[in-house]
């Protein structure tokens, strides 16, 4: 059986030193009673080439679809170098940094990439990493609720041009900290939040405003506005965004006249793979002044006894291992790795490389629109600006039209149906960087020919 | 030096940029946004060559102790070898690529996976269900208090409003107890390390929602009346949970289902070996008896006529809902799959027989040496605490010395100051995958360092004296916060 | 264009700093005549994304058809850690340790290697690699005949069971240093060497004798006889060997009486992955009183100023950077990477796992030909005893038959009429450890389908 | 430590061993093998776990300077950055899983990508011909020279048995030279670093067979007079040959072909980028003109209509024949393919504008302070030579110890003695990848350690100190030879 170096000598010299016969003495102080002698239903060990032949029929039978779906998922391309030194053992086998001397790769690693989110956002600070987007948003709306010296209420307005999993999610993790999140509607002509839609919020105590931008139909909302609605109404404002936008579009920090408080969000489409879901990571950054607030970890920088600069975890007094039942977060674990991964790759693509994935992505998804809305019976459902994500609607069911996609190897996009009966038979649709015209036009033509059936 | 201390206006690498041919057209498009929404500001990101990046983080990497290169015996972390077949088979395209969102015929391969993952974990904690989507050890315990707290509601039984938790607790469970609108009250521990039975007794009633235990506990010791503790807690009408860290003490020998445990965490980069990445990712599968199974955290793979699919709140109405976007850190759970294989039935019994072997050799060597064990009288678990509370009162060297010099000795330090219960603290968890050679030199490193303590032990105050850096100063980095590295501020 | 850091400030300084204006100047000296204005027949550059998927799809063109065939490369399960630590950076993008002190890791390793392979044939030295087997024989040929004190002649023997592109490459590197390869005929019965063929070289000035084992049809050739035939004539014995059979096989240096003299092969099969024929490296091992006469470099332990141990490249006379016209061999970069992680892979294996390997890849063969030789018009070619590869006869030619197998996705093995027309139709077939007892069935089952037609 | 000291008896990686379910049979068919052909001897292979394996593998990497981690500015090696993506496209499963003797129908991905590097190849060096199967630059001058001999033997012309070599060149090229059966002439160089025109005059006749040239030379200067050259040697009836090591100086500017070359080998591992892994593996490739078309060795890819395909000895009877056991080295050859690509034809020309531009920057900024260039009065290629006689005269610290200090300002140093016919001779070639900020810091640390050789040279003479291990005892290394671990003899 793997992974354990014992030899038959080295076990009776270990034996013999602790003063027993068998290691099952090692184990007298539990209650025979809850002692078991196997385990049935587990399968016999195999070696690694057993699982390797395994492992790649399981991974081969998933296929390779040409997919157009983003929803919080982004397809990109990630240069070869980032996974190669992020898989290195240093990285890829050293745990939370807590003896700062022997981690220095880790600590000044994170400093580099919380200064590069902070820079993103054009907002202050930022954090170490979170799980992922959606309890990113779960943390932000506790820290704002926590932030808000003006505010006693813990009534946060969640437009539902939000992520309707990151809101599902936040809800889940909030609930019981009798936090209220009131779901704001939208216009279902722009797709937006518009001002008519927050009369109903105009006096009351609200501890904050979530806002998506670009929401979750990839519509641009008027983030100053709403920023300033909120700040007129001392109500902290949490911004949700895809980081990779943010090397085109105004940043959370510079909404309005004052800037969003806290920005969050998933940092997937920063280098990180599909990789069926996870391990993605959620950042999170704010304002100098919310700083203490900041849930999980966050590194400093300091000097060493003989003056060199070095990085240290700092403010832990915040977090659990100190504060305990008064932390900011219950979080320990967080995403290291992936964030390792993601720091290389925006320092590899920096800030032009950045604004030209952006542009190229919103290009692809700009042109796979408007080449379907040539179809008949497709249109785009809304009239506002999009990036890099747009809805289309149909004159029939979405979920049949994906499954004859499907067939012919095609993943057409997420079917708003079940989050937006509102929005009738609506397909949010992505085309990133990743996308050739050739793949634009292969979509198209199988669409065509699915809708003349 | 900093990445950004090596920008240079202007440079590029170029090979990852767009090519200009695909931004014909991509200029325009992004124009016609309304421009009050585009970013004028600069993007502060470093500009560097592609040689410059691989070569700055291949060196930050080499300034790093890790598994794969040091001794990493930090106790409650389970630092095993993680084997690297689990990151490349995890790692395959067909994984790498697939889309969350991507419809059941293109996600059996992958589904498949996880339904024998749950599968197995079920077997080997005797729980009755198993949700994989919690995204480490701390959401795992959110998720798991969560559904002790919907089952309560359920019953309408809202007066049990606190949960008890031993005084060695890790610092995550009163954390989590709190997220989920609980008081929490601390059990004391007895000299033996047992959890004092007259003070639970006395702590029960119908306030109480439930108890949350470590067995192994994080004293590194055998919670040797779990069942009457059990017992007290059911009788209360309160639940049993069960904090999954020390799994790794008696996989395959002690189920927590049978200890009598409602609802249980695991952390899989723990116990099943995926990495720890500099922090993280890890994942925190739950584990629930009978009756809180309604209540599990969704997504959950289902095993259907026609293969596999998710089974979502329309099938669980009454789960404590969704705790991240997808389902957890897929990725990890591929290799804590792959892990579990490789261990096989035997195997896993092995992890707990030879993580025990070597706590307690490595205890009884340092007493040798004259190193005070905690509890003296205890068998080790997989863990065991060293108190230099003597050395640090006599020889003016805390535990915090000794573990720096350790580093200067070429092994990352054991968990320092945890629990903070007892005084001068070592935990030290040295895992099943290292031989018994490493386990003497650490006895050895750990002989030297007491000679020095004794003869030079400004050595040992001073240390560490052979790493890039020498010892960091906490305090300064917490008054003068620099936590963002600006262009105008000298470092 | 790519990889290149300099930006239009940078260049300014640098072209002042040199006094020039413009880097064309700096290209002055070249006679205008041969300076070309740019290269028509190169495509454009294309970024990682585009080569990325240009390199997909050329890769998953060629298939994953299931492989019998050895004939020199054999499929071996490789474990994931070799080539995750042979593609560090320190490791992959090192050169020739010409400066020992910033070098101690590739030293160190070729110096453990060197002590792997020497342990593996039994014999005293080893270099650090030549090309592959092929050019390895080659230079043990030249270095036989350099060593051999007692011969004047430059014949050397070389049955013809020798693998025949070692032979051809031996011959073409070899022929213009008037070294005469002596064919020796084997028994078509028994598909070795046997006493009756050595007959016609009894008598006369030998340099050397070449004996590969197993040889290239598999079977086991009476080593011993040929070791002590060659040395009762003065002549050295030059050992082809698949490394990888070692750890089951009687090695070189235990042949005979006295041992081999010389053993080289490839080290494909130990941990160096098919891809397309290479790289792969070529070992060579000697006695220690033929050390001078090694080619390539060779690592030595010594001591620093301070005594403690380290690794330096030794014996560098030999080599052509020294002795230039005199050298032993004019090879220079040798298969460093190649050889990192076969060193790698040979610790992971260790002797009880390259027994295993060994044997099951010789239960596999067995049970292969056995089920095969089961079909009608199928039938075992030699009465020898075989390792790991062996020969089978078919009623049909053997071309018609592979391609038949190939187009059900099965590669059935080498094709033996081409370079042994004497033969029949005798087909070369190999099965690792890689195939399950599925994949031989499956084999067998179509073979034959395709007989019966 | 070495691996074998690790070594523990009975101590084995299980998960790689051949599981037990595998062994059923295995033991019973190697015990029919005949008895005298099995090995009775111990395997002398370490017998440790993954984990140790993993470990002191990856701390030896951590010792090496690379151009991952140091600027590496080896003059004539070419240690520009390696793209990693070269290194995981070369790697994809359909090319690493290819046997070489796949049919057609398995190769066309792998066969098209190697016909078009051979078409590229010509393009750049403007030659008519390409084979790609030499295994380095050594084997690609011995195929070259191999060629110019099955040429003058084609047209009966037996009395040319010498081949020319400058004193400059690599010492390779002699090398080549006796193993195809020739004698070797030297021709000095001038002064100004070019060949001697009045001596090679005085060489060429009927005994010439041809000329090794390196254009621009190791000396790091264009071989200004090689058209007359061309013209002497072709007149003498004698063919030539050009090394490729440095045509990263060239690339896209000039083409050896135009300068009337008859045979040449490329370093695919220099001027293509592809991974110098601690010695290799490397590329030879060969172009020729068009009367030596014939002679190229095999196989060779050929373009048909119904695909690509092997043309081999049946194809080209003439060749020089097979110089390895398949097609060269596979995978280096798609590396260079894939950074060929991402070059391409404007990028080509960028590598030798901007490695000219370093170089002559570099010795501009040395000469600045104080050091002597090799050839004052001429450009610098893409490298140039500093001879450091004064400095070894004046302050007895010569170019070796210059070389040892570099190390410990953590930079690799130049080549050193190289070509000997320059005196305390540092070889050096930054490459175009290396950054203005990066070439800076090497001028400051050669001015820092010409002042320490000025004010305080055992500092210098003493170095490395900053290294795993001091100066090491070559002379001791040669006279003790220790070439193999044995476990009786203590290190
Ligand atoms: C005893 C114990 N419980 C809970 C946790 C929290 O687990 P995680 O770090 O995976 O969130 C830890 C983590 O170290 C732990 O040691
Ligand atoms: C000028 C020159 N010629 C030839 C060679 C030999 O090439 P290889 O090392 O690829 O065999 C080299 C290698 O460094 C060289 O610098």
């Amino acid at each position: 059986m793997p992974f354990i170096p014992h030899t038959d000598a080295d076990v009776k010299a270990m034996l013999a030193a602790i003063g027993v016969d068998s290691i099952d003495r090692l184990f007298d102080e539990i209650p025979p009673a809850l002692t078991i002698a196997d385990l049935p239903e587990i399968p016999e060990g195999i070696g690694e080439l057993e699982i390797t032949r395994l492992m790649h029929r399981r991974a081969s039978r998933d296929g390779t679809p040409l997919c157009f779906i983003g929803a919080g998922a982004y397809e990109r391309h990630i240069p070869a170098a980032v996974w190669q030194i992020a898989g290195r053992g240093e990285f890829y086998s050293a745990y939370t940094p807590y003896q700062p001397e022997a981690s220095q790769g880790t600590l000044q690693l994170i400093y580099e990439y919380q200064t590069m989110m902070a820079g993103l956002t054009a907002l202050d600070v930022s954090n170490a990493s979170l799980y992922d987007g959606a309890s990113a948003l779960a943390e932000a709306v506790l820290m704002a609720v926590r932030g808000n010296r003006h505010s006693k209420s813990k009534r946060v307005l969640v437009p539902t041009t939000v992520n309707p999993v990151y809101r599902a999610t936040a809800h889940s993790i909030v609930k019981n900290q009798n936090i209220e999140l009131v779901e704001v509607p939208f216009s279902t002509a722009s797709g937006t939040v518009a001002p008519e839609n927050l009369k109903a919020y105009e006096s009351g105590d609200i501890a904050a405003v979530v806002l998506q931008q670009p929401n979750f139909f990839g519509s641009l909302e008027d983030a100053a506005m709403l920023t300033d609605w909120a700040h007129q109404r001392q109500a902290l404002v949490v911004a949700v965004c895809d980081p990779s936008s943010l090397a085109l579009l105004k940043p959370p920090g510079e909404w309005g006249a004052a800037g969003a408080d806290i920005a969050c969000g998933d940092g997937q489409p920063l280098g990180v793979p599909l990789s069926s879901g996870g391990p993605y990571y959620g950042y999170i950054c704010c304002k100098q002044d919310l700083v203490r607030q900041m849930p999980g970890r966050i590194v400093g920088r300091t000097v060493d006894i003989e003056g060199r600069s070095g990085f240290v975890l700092t403010l832990q007094a915040r977090e659990q291992h100190i504060r305990r039942s008064k932390a900011t977060s219950n979080i320990c674990t967080n995403q290291g790795l992936v964030v390792t991964a993601s720091t290389i790759y925006m320092g590899l693509l920096g800030p032009e490389g950045l604004r030209r994935v952006a542009a190229v992505s919103h290009r692809n998804t700009r042109r796979l629109a408007e080449r379907l809305a040539r179809i008949k019976g497709v249109s785009v459902a809304f009239d506002s600006a999009y990036f890099q994500e747009c809805v289309l609607r149909f004159e029939q069911p979405v979920a049949g039209i994906l499954q004859e996609l499907a067939q012919r190897n095609i993943l057409g996009g997420f079917d708003l149906s079940e989050h937006y009966p509102q929005l009738g038979n609506a397909l949010l649709v992505c085309a990133t960087e990743t996308k050739t015209d050739e793949d634009i036009e292969l979509y198209a033509q199988t669409l065509a020919e699915i809708l003349k059936k | 030096m900093l990445i950004f201390e090596q920008s240079t206006e202007g440079r590029k690498a170029t090979a990852q940029m767009p090519a200009d041919s695909q931004m014909v057209d991509a200029e325009k498009r992004v124009s016609e946004l309304p421009a009050a929404l585009l970013r004028k500001s600069k993007v502060p990101l470093p500009e560097i060559s592609e040689l410059e990046a691989v070569r700055h983080y291949t060196r930050l990497s080499q300034k790093n102790f890790s598994i794969d290169t040091q001794f990493y015996p930090l106790g409650s972390c389970t630092m095993k070898y993680n084997p690297r077949a689990c990151n490349s088979l995890a790692m395959l395209p067909g994984f790498l690529g697939r889309h969350p969102y991507a419809p059941p015929e293109f996600s059996q391969g992958f589904m498949q996976t996880l339904f024998e993952l749950q599968e197995m974990l079920k077997a080997v904690t005797g729980m009755r269900g198993v949700s994989l989507t919690p995204m480490a050890g701390s959401q795992g315990e959110f998720a798991g208090v969560a559904m002790i707290r919907a089952y309560h509601s359920a019953r309408k039984d809202h007066a049990r409003t606190e949960i008890l938790v031993p005084d060695a607790a890790h610092g995550t469970n009163p954390a989590t107890a709190v997220m989920c609108g609980y008081t929490v009250r601390e059990i004391p521990t007895d000299g033996e390390g047992d959890v004092d039975l007259a003070a639970l007794k006395a702590a029960v009633g119908p306030q109480t929602a439930g108890i949350m235990l470590t067995n192994p506990s994080t004293l590194g010791v055998f919670e040797r009346r779990i069942q009457e503790i059990a017992a007290i807690v059911h009788k209360a009408g309160g639940l049993l949970y069960y904090d999954g860290a020390n799994l790794n003490a008696i996989l395959g020998r002690v189920r927590p289902g049978d200890m009598g445990f409602d609802v249980i965490h695991m952390n899989l980069h723990k116990t099943f070996s995926t990495p720890h990445g500099g922090g993280g990712p890890g994942s925190g599968a739950v584990g629930v008896s009978e009756r809180l199974l309604p209540y599990l955290p969704v997504p959950i793979v289902d095993k259907a006529a026609d293969g596999f699919r998710w089974l979502t709140e329309k099938d669980r109405p009454q789960s404590i809902g969704r705790l991240s976007g997808f389902a957890g850190n897929a990725g990890i759970l591929l290799r804590a799959y792959i892990y579990m294989r490789m261990l096989g039935r035997r195997g896993m019994r092995r992890v707990a027989d030879f993580a025990t072997l070597n706590a307690n050799y490595l205890m009884v060597e340092l007493r040798k040496l004259g190193y005070e064990a905690a509890f003296p009288r205890r068998r080790a678990s997989h863990e065991f605490i060293v108190t230099l509370k003597k050395q640090a009162k006599t020889l003016g060297v805390n535990a915090m010395a000794f573990a720096k010099r350790l580093l200067d000795k070429g092994m990352h330090a054991p968990t320092t100051y945890f629990p903070l219960l007892v005084p001068e603290c070592l935990l030290i968890e040295p895992t099943e995958t290292e031989s018994k050679q490493t386990l003497d030199g650490f006895v050895g490193a750990m002989r030297e360092i007491l000679q020095e303590a004794e003869t030079a032990p400004e050595i040992v105050l001073g240390a560490p004296h052979t790493l890039p850096v020498r010892k960091l100063d906490d305090v300064r980095a917490a008054k003068q916060l620099d936590l963002t590295w600006r262009a105008d501020v000298p470092n």
